[in-house]
């Protein structure tokens, strides 16, 4: 394990209303690591994922990312009165990043619900990944003065695409891709913004046993290639243990545990979560 | 295959848009025998009311000469109506399609602002236009094809102020005009420099299209002590005016110019004790020979075509513009004769020196195209049986 | 007292129109909040039922035309629904907008091809077209008792939706549209009904509007719709009383603005559209709406 | 297909379009009505690609149009109205506080950059609002805009309520359809570039858009005040067109018609757009206009035409397209050669094939 740290969420608590979703929060995540967050259903995962990548203002706490401060929130206005949660007063700044400028530092996500341009072709897809980084303004986009930059992202993408094998549904809007290969879209679209922390909300939804392992050899895969580091929510438990190297455990927004596969598998607290309150949490 | 047969759908379009042309080209020039005018009104729109009592003067004119003598043969006349539906960015469109008829001449438009959009139109083509009750300058200023033969609204500006002085010995004038209404902006401001002239002093206000509480304006006008209000509006926006006016029981006279005169008016009027003076170009109680003659015929005609009724707005009451519609169709039938053709530019040519005496009075042109008048009516409308009441003839000082 | 002499007026003008716009924005906000549809037909359904009013009343006594003009609008608004919007239930949002502008325009050039676009003069219906005068100033029984037929009205409503089973029903389409129709809720009825109502008030409003203004015209209802509607946009979308508030405040402010030392008519329809972006930036669920939230 | 030979037959066409329009300006009248809406319908091809830019590929649904255009053609006319006419179009601001004219082609550019810049500062706050409250917004700000250049304050410039005129216009068809050709051109240049892929990518999931790194607020911004920059442009060749300019018909009436085209032609098809604006310019103002009339055939006079007439059928005509053929004429595709050749090229190989067969 490198002791590069990555990705550090501190004390992110975020509260709707009068109801706390994610529960004074902290999550570390090293370099090249697999960490995967798991917990039953309505445990916060989503949402501390949306609180990375600046969808949600968490109500209180701050997110590093290799060091820096990426979000940073402490409860105002109405909710200083509202707040039920921990840690009030620990935190002075206000960084409330829109989602995009989380991807341009490298973090990029994929969606629990699969979130693809549907309309587009595939190639489409991918291509827009790389406007993000592309030297190049308005002016030269639509008069072509930026031809190299337009053909360094086409090239990029048609390598992406052929190495995830998609290239020769280049053309087929994605809506009309069958599911799996929808997923595999959606993370080939993720790894063109060129990222170094990858979060993955349940990329094995709906995936029968035989497409999770495919899908555990493909992560790690990606993983390798692109020497990534994954953060990832998912409910198959064989595909969380055979992959992740740690294990963050969170329920009713708190977390409850934390480990190696191994130590979780045994955690009382971690069974009784998972049986004793939810019954459909292995489903 | 759909997209298929969309192209050919287009195909087929495009197809009919040229045969259209094809047809428009040949179609003109088929019956050598038949002069056409044009009649470039408002039937819809803020102005449709007006517009239409107009086009009547027109085609009551015409059903009572519809052919004439050049060079020893007979020529029917034809009357090509375009609606313009008042409104300045149709205006072009409308004008167009009676160039493309060929008309040799052709009389309108009520309402200002339209004649001045649609101008050029005309001026290009090289048709000489009469405008019967389009009473803004720039309608004739700077162009040669443009005729009137009513009054412009700087006269009538001057002879209401007058009229205000003189009868209600008005030391202040409430002005309300409607935004975006040349006529109406126009006319206030030619009113006001009059009115000031003579020693008076004037409020001012203006209200958005669209606009149908007018309780605020009235309000505005009782408050700042007016001893009349002068209101050159629509008749759609005169009606509110009145209703509202009535319904706060005010007792100052409303005063208006030739757009009032309507029957519209004397039905929002009618029972109740409002009083309303309007300028206008023409009465119905005119004693001369050639005006009761027109009252009697034209009363005749409307009666006797339910239609024709329903557009003078459902009973018989003469509107001035009927009778300058009927004026601009005389004198349009007059420069033709003059011209001894049917061709635009003989008739532009004919035009200037062209005279005629209508049922408004004598008409005659001066150097920029306006008819020379000195005298404007003035009624009143009589709220008890709904009739015009007349009142002077008034002239400037 | 001189002061009240002076603006009582445009007050009264405001009260009084405020409740006209009232009654029309309940329309719009019941639709909003059913169907997430801004109903751009609703202010023309209020000036069909003005030329109804206007051609009904020339052959029929009042006590038949007022209530057959009711019934004639409440049709229309029902039908306006079932031939226009229903189809595209399951049509992108913007598809039923378009539609929603379609049926306007397309009411608006009916209007003027049976009117010729020529102004009518509305029926003026005894007592309540009567004068009386407050203090220095006179004005129309029309505009004292509008807004209390608006008040009474909308506590009808209120009532109607808070305790019987269709207003139930309605708050349960508005919060949940496919929940609620997985629980059995005969989705089309609500509708159906939403627009019976938005149509009976705005024939009611139509009555008291004409009355006030005497004249009708092919385009008067479209400025008094997008008003409303600002009304309803103001007081938080899908909330009676918010737009009954809202329509008030638009009504007494635009009156407001035509007081001659400000000067600033040109502005008074500007500024309903000024108040509204206001809003919308500074609160957009408006006075008393609730904030809905994207799941991701 | 070779994409260059692709270029070239799309340039030929175009050559030829244009060589097709001279000749009929030399051989037609000029006062024929296919000129009047070949001139209006090339000025509306424009304002609703502009606005197509927007709704159709943004995903924007804004109702501003009308008071970009009311812009675009104020400052157009402001700024090209001779020194010498001023007196007289100002008659009631002795002659304005403007005295002095640029080049046609240098107000167009101005017309077109004072509409985006408005569009720019009204977009900051109003470009956050979502769907159906964007689109009332935008309307708003529209009527605002026209209030505006209506006040009397205001006079010395926009001459208040009153009509501009006696500016320079046109009168050849070519005109408005290079300038409307060559913004065009330039929008689907953008549709095509990594920007026009942004802008579909927002419109198609914003959530997602913005994931991928996607500024929102920037990006919409930038269509936003693109499309109304070319709604200037199209504004000015409506003043050209029309030859006054007065601000009470930008009303939001123009802005349903223009949207109205873009949804007959096609949500998202450029050349949707196009057709369709010629179409319903046709249609409304010449194909029609016979229901307007009053008609006997012998003597029967026909029932329901009157004025007034047309406007109803024409409406009637827009329901079944909005209820039945949601898509428009072109769908989101776009009018192109690929499936015509394609198709030639299918009959060629098939005769090939059946002389090949033939010859063995």
């Amino acid at each position: 394990m490198s002791s590069n740290i990555m990705l550090q969420v501190e004390n992110v608590t975020m509260q709707f209303g009068g109801v706390i979703a994610v529960d004074n929060l902290s999550i570390d995540v090293y370099e090249d690591e697999i960490v995967a967050l798991i917990g039953p259903n309505g445990a916060g995962k989503t949402t501390t994922f949306n609180c990375i990548t600046g969808v949600y203002e968490p109500t209180n706490g701050c997110i590093k990312y290799r060091g820096e401060v990426i979000v940073s929130n402490y409860p105002q206005g109405k909710m200083k009165k509202q707040y039920l949660g921990k840690n009030n007063g620990l935190y002075s700044k206000v960084i409330n990043p829109t989602p995009d400028q989380i991807t341009i530092l490298g973090i990029a996500r994929t969606f629990q619900n699969i979130r693809l341009f549907k309309n587009l072709s595939v190639f489409e897809n991918v291509l827009i990944a790389k406007h993000l980084r592309a030297k190049q303004n308005v002016f030269t986009a639509t008069f072509r003065l930026n031809y190299r930059e337009e053909r360094r992202m086409r090239e990029e993408c048609m390598a992406l695409l052929e190495e995830q094998s998609l290239l020769n549904l280049k053309d087929a809007p994605a809506g009309s891709l069958p599911y799996g290969l929808q997923r595999r879209l959606e993370i080939s679209r993720a790894l063109a913004t060129d990222p170094k922390l990858l979060l993955l909300d349940e990329p094995a939804a709906g995936m029968n046993p035989q497409e999770t392992q495919e899908l555990a050899e493909f992560i790690r895969q990606i993983k390798e290639k692109y020497k990534l580091t994954i953060l990832l929510i998912e409910h198959h438990m064989d595909l969380v243990m055979q992959i992740s190297e740690r294990i963050y455990v969170q329920d009713f927004g708190k977390l409850i545990a934390t480990g190696t596969p191994e130590e979780i598998q045994k955690n009382q607290r971690v069974i009784d979560a998972y049986l004793g309150v939810a019954e459909d949490a292995f489903a | 295959m759909k997209r298929f047969i969309s192209i050919a759908v287009i195909l087929c379009l495009v197809l009919v848009l040229f045969a259209g042309c094809g047809k428009e080209k040949t179609g003109g020039d088929t019956a050598g025998d038949v002069i056409k005018i044009g009649v470039f009104e408002p039937s819809s729109g803020d102005n449709g009311a007006g517009g239409k009592q107009e086009i009547l003067g027109i085609e009551y004119a015409h059903s009572k000469v519809n052919t004439i003598d050049i060079g020893g043969k007979t020529y029917k006349i034809e009357l090509k109506i375009v609606d313009n539906e008042s409104s300045n960015d149709k205006a072009p469109t409308a004008a167009a399609t009676l160039v493309g008829e060929k008309c040799s001449v052709v009389v309108g438009s009520y309402g200002s602002g339209v004649s001045i959009a649609a101008s050029s139109v005309f001026g290009n083509a090289g048709i000489p236009v009469i405008g019967a009750s389009c009473t803004n300058p720039q309608v004739t200023e700077g162009n040669s094809h443009y005729f009137r033969i009513c009054y412009l609204d700087p006269f009538q500006g001057t002879v209401l102020a007058n009229f205000a002085v003189d009868n209600f010995n008005a030391k202040t004038a409430y002005i309300l005009t409607k935004l975006g209404d040349d006529y109406s902006v126009g006319l206030g401001n030619y009113f006001k420099e009059a009115f000031v002239g003579l020693g008076g002093t004037v409020v001012e206000e203006s209200f958005q299209e669209g606009n149908s509480d007018f309780t605020a304006f009235i309000t505005s006008a009782i408050n700042s002590g007016a001893d009349v209000i002068f209101a050159p509006t629509s008749t759609e926006a005169a009606s509110l005016i009145i209703g509202q006016a009535t319904a706060m029981n005010i007792d100052i006279p409303l005063l208006a110019g030739d757009t009032w005169d309507s029957s519209v008016i004397l039905d929002a009027a009618s029972g109740s004790n409002q009083e309303i003076y309007v300028s206008t170009f023409f009465d119905e109680g005119d004693d001369s020979a050639a005006g009761s003659e027109f009252v009697q015929g034209f009363k005749a005609w409307l009666n006797a075509n339910p239609d024709k009724l329903a557009n003078n707005g459902g009973n018989d009451i003469v509107a001035a513009v009927s009778a300058l519609g009927y004026d601009a169709y005389m004198v349009a039938i007059e420069a033709i004769k003059k011209a001894g053709s049917s061709n635009p530019a003989d008739i532009m040519g004919a035009l200037p020196t062209t005279t005629y005496t209508g049922v408004t009075g004598d008409i005659a042109f001066d150097d920029i195209g306006d008819a020379i008048r000195n005298v404007a009516y003035i009624k009143s409308a009589n709220t008890a049986d709904a009739s015009w009441n007349f009142v002077a003839i008034q002239s400037i000082k | 007292m001189e002061f009240i002499n002076t603006y009582l007026p445009y007050i009264l003008a405001g009260i009084s129109v405020g409740g006209q716009y009232a009654l029309i924005a309940i329309g719009y906000t019941m639709v909003y909040g059913i169907l997430r549809l801004i109903n751009f037909a609703h202010g023309d359904i209020f000036m069909a039922a003005g030329f109804m009013m206007v051609y009904l009343s020339a052959s029929m006594p009042l006590y038949i035309s007022i209530p057959l003009v009711i019934i004639l609008t409440v049709i229309l608004g029902f039908l306006v629904e079932r031939i226009a919007y229903r189809p595209l239930r399951t049509a992108p949002r913007m598809s039923i907008m378009i539609s929603a502008i379609g049926v306007s325009y397309l009411l608006q050039n009916c209007a003027w091809y049976l009117t010729s676009g020529l102004p009518k003069q509305y029926p003026k219906i005894p007592w309540i077209s009567a004068s009386v005068s407050i203090g220095a100033s006179t004005t129309t029984v029309v505009t004292l008792i509008t807004p209390i037929l608006t008040i009474v009205l909308i506590v009808a409503l209120v009532l109607l939706i808070k305790h019987t089973k269709i207003g139930m029903a309605m708050r349960a389409v508005s919060r949940d549209f496919e929940t609620s129709q997985c629980m059995g809720i005969k989705i089309n009825s609500v509708i159906g009904i939403t627009f019976i109502i938005g149509s009976f008030l705005a024939a009611i409003g139509s009555l008291l509007y004409f009355t006030n203004y005497s004249t009708v015209t092919p385009i008067s209802g479209a400025m008094p719709g997008l008003k409303a509607f600002v009304a309803a946009v103001f007081g938080g979308i899908g909330s009676v009383p918010g737009a009954v508030v809202g329509a008030f405040l638009i009504g007494i402010c635009e009156n407001i603005l035509k007081i001659k030392e400000l000067d600033m008519t040109t502005f008074s329809d500007a500024f309903t559209f000024a108040l509204l972006i206001i809003i919308l930036i500074a609160k957009p669920t408006g006075l008393f709406g609730e904030k809905i939230t994207d799941k991701v | 297909m070779d994409k260059k030979i692709k270029i070239i037959i799309y340039a030929a066409l175009l050559v030829a379009l244009f060589a097709l329009l001279f000749i009929l300006e030399q051989i037609l009248p000029s006062y024929s009505m296919l000129f009047t809406v070949l001139k209006k319908g090339a000025i509306y091809a424009l304002v609703a690609v502009s606005m197509n830019l927007l709704n159709g590929f943004t995903g924007l649904f804004s109702l501003g149009q009308a008071g970009f255009m009311l812009i675009g053609a104020y400052t157009y006319g402001i700024f090209t109205i001779p020194t010498e006419a001023r007196s007289a179009v100002y008659q009631y601001f002795d002659g304005g506080i403007i005295n002095f004219t640029v080049p046609v082609v240098v107000a167009l550019v101005m017309a077109g950059v004072a509409a985006a810049i408005f569009a720019y500062i009204i977009g900051l706050p109003v470009l956050r609002l979502k769907s159906d409250y964007l689109a009332i917004a935008t309307l708003g700000f529209a009527e605002i805009i026209r209030a505006v250049f209506q006040w009397k304050t205001l006079g010395p410039v926009t001459n208040g309520s009153n009509l501009l005129r006696l500016y320079p216009t046109f009168k050849s068809v070519l005109f408005p359809f290079a300038v409307s050709g060559i913004c065009i051109a330039i929008i689907v240049l953008l549709i095509n570039s990594s920007y026009g892929r942004a802008f579909k990518a927002i419109r198609d999931d914003e959530i997602a858009a913005e994931a991928m790194g996607i500024n929102l607020a920037k990006h919409k911004r930038l269509a936003f005040t693109i499309s109304s920059f070319f709604a200037g442009v199209g504004g000015a060749l409506l003043a050209m067109y029309q030859t006054t300019i007065q601000a009470s018909a930008f009303k939001s009436a123009m802005t349903y018609e223009i949207l109205l085209i873009v949804v007959i032609g096609g949500l998202g098809s450029v050349t949707g757009s196009c057709i369709s604006s010629f179409l319903f310019i046709a249609a409304s103002e010449w194909w029609l206009r016979f229901l307007d009339e009053t008609t006997y055939i012998g003597s029967f006079k026909v029932p329901l035409l009157n004025p007034g007439f047309r406007k109803v059928v024409f409406s009637i005509i827009i329901m079944i397209v909005v209820l039945f053929y949601r898509r428009g004429i072109m769908g989101n595709k776009e009018f192109s050669l690929d499936p015509i050749a394609k198709q030639f090229k299918k009959r060629f190989r098939r005769r090939k094939e059946v002389v090949g067969s033939n010859e063995q």
